[in-house]
């Protein structure tokens, strides 16, 4: 499987990959598209990767994630550009016990977002467009004559 | 073996995201010349028009891992910089 | 939305149920029937609940998360019988922020499997049935004459 | 107003699951005659055919409510007595 996609996601079929019958806790997690960031409307993003290297990290975090607790791990990030509410994540990991697969889930997440090299770049409401950095958004160019 | 007069050997470089458009390319080449690690790849890049948002602690990934200032760089190595991630 | 159905739960109408366009991360969770438990290999159970009582605590325990954090949450349990690898009870969480929906999450699993009145008995590869009582199972009756 | 003779009042119990098979029904009337609090019932119960398995900790809920040993108790009250449970 091939942990980036074009694709729309589909959390059901990570958790098809995941689910079997000796594994009764399933925990995933979903990013989506928000509206808004740092307090300014968003119409849109694009996601964009080192490609080879992020499947690479990618598959090293799930085999740390699968030897740390017994589960299994499923991944998808989405690159492209997306609107509002789409899926831009997806995380399922399936375990016997709840604990692991909470635990597991929350390290692939922290994981991927620190390690995996994906850029974001936000369109806004008025037609900006800024790469988006940890959290914050750096800049790039303005439309537009307006700079307040 | 005799040396064969060839081209001069460079360090290709990857950009992506900001640093792409910043630099105004996706792939790069440098002169090998000079070039020993990581760190030496970070200035050069810097003194180049758009280079200076670069910073010093950028992310350089060779081999499609990430790699420590001192880590050695050669022109047979895949090299990336990387800009603040920001995936999930 | 009722909390206990009799039909099969599906996920994804929870995550629709609690996604919106200002909520970035949506935390999950689904239990499974297993196809074990203590060591026994397990052919299927049904789920029994105080219905009044359950729905009531249920809503309890949702207003709780949603007051304690910034999400939405959406909870289902299943009642009558399942077969292996059915979903059991599902969970979503959706806040501005992963920590926050992951948190909600676990709090609400935790919370319901403590004080929701749902039963839970298993029907074993050898026809035994019995109560799980939280973890443990309590043997009820035996099948046939060979009690080992 | 004065009393009209009347049926001697009861207090209505739910059992479930375990406890429903151990007593052989899931509901059960008992004289609320000395009944006072969750502790009665209790009590009342673990004397009938099969109750003994009910131990003197085990949840009861009045009026969905899980309610503690000294809970009052009377007759218009929705009386549950709740197996450990196991959900999720």
């Amino acid at each position: 499987m091939a942990y980036l996609s074009q694709r729309p996601l589909e959390l059901n079929e990570l958790l098809r990959a995941v689910a079997a019958p000796e594994r009764g806790g399933v925990s995933s997690f979903v990013g989506l598209v928000r509206d808004h960031h740092g307090g300014r409307p968003v119409r849109g993003l694009a996601y964009s990767a080192y490609e080879p290297m992020a499947e690479a990290v990618c598959g090293e975090i799930i085999a740390e994630a699968e030897s740390r607790w017994p589960v299994r791990v499923a991944l998808q990030h989405r690159l492209g550009e997306l609107t509002i509410g789409e899926v831009a994540v997806a995380i399922a990991v399936a375990g016997n016990h709840r604990d692991e697969a909470f635990a597991a889930c929350r390290y692939v997440i922290e994981e991927l977002k620190r390690r995996v090299p994906i850029w974001k770049r936000e369109t806004y409401a008025d037609g900006t467009v800024e790469w988006v950095e940890e959290g914050r958004a750096k800049s790039e160019e303005r439309s537009g004559s307006s700079v307040s | 073996m005799p040396a064969v007069p060839s081209a001069p050997p460079v360090i290709r470089i990857q950009l992506f995201a900001r640093y792409a458009e910043l630099l105004g390319a996706t792939q790069l080449e440098l002169p090998a010349n000079g070039i020993n690690n990581v760190r030496d790849v970070l200035e050069r890049l810097r003194a180049l028009p758009g280079g200076a948002a670069i910073g010093a602690a950028t992310l350089v990934a060779v081999n499609l891992r990430q790699a420590k200032p001192d880590a050695p760089v050669s022109p047979s190595d895949e090299v990336a910089v990387l800009p603040p991630l920001a995936g999930g």
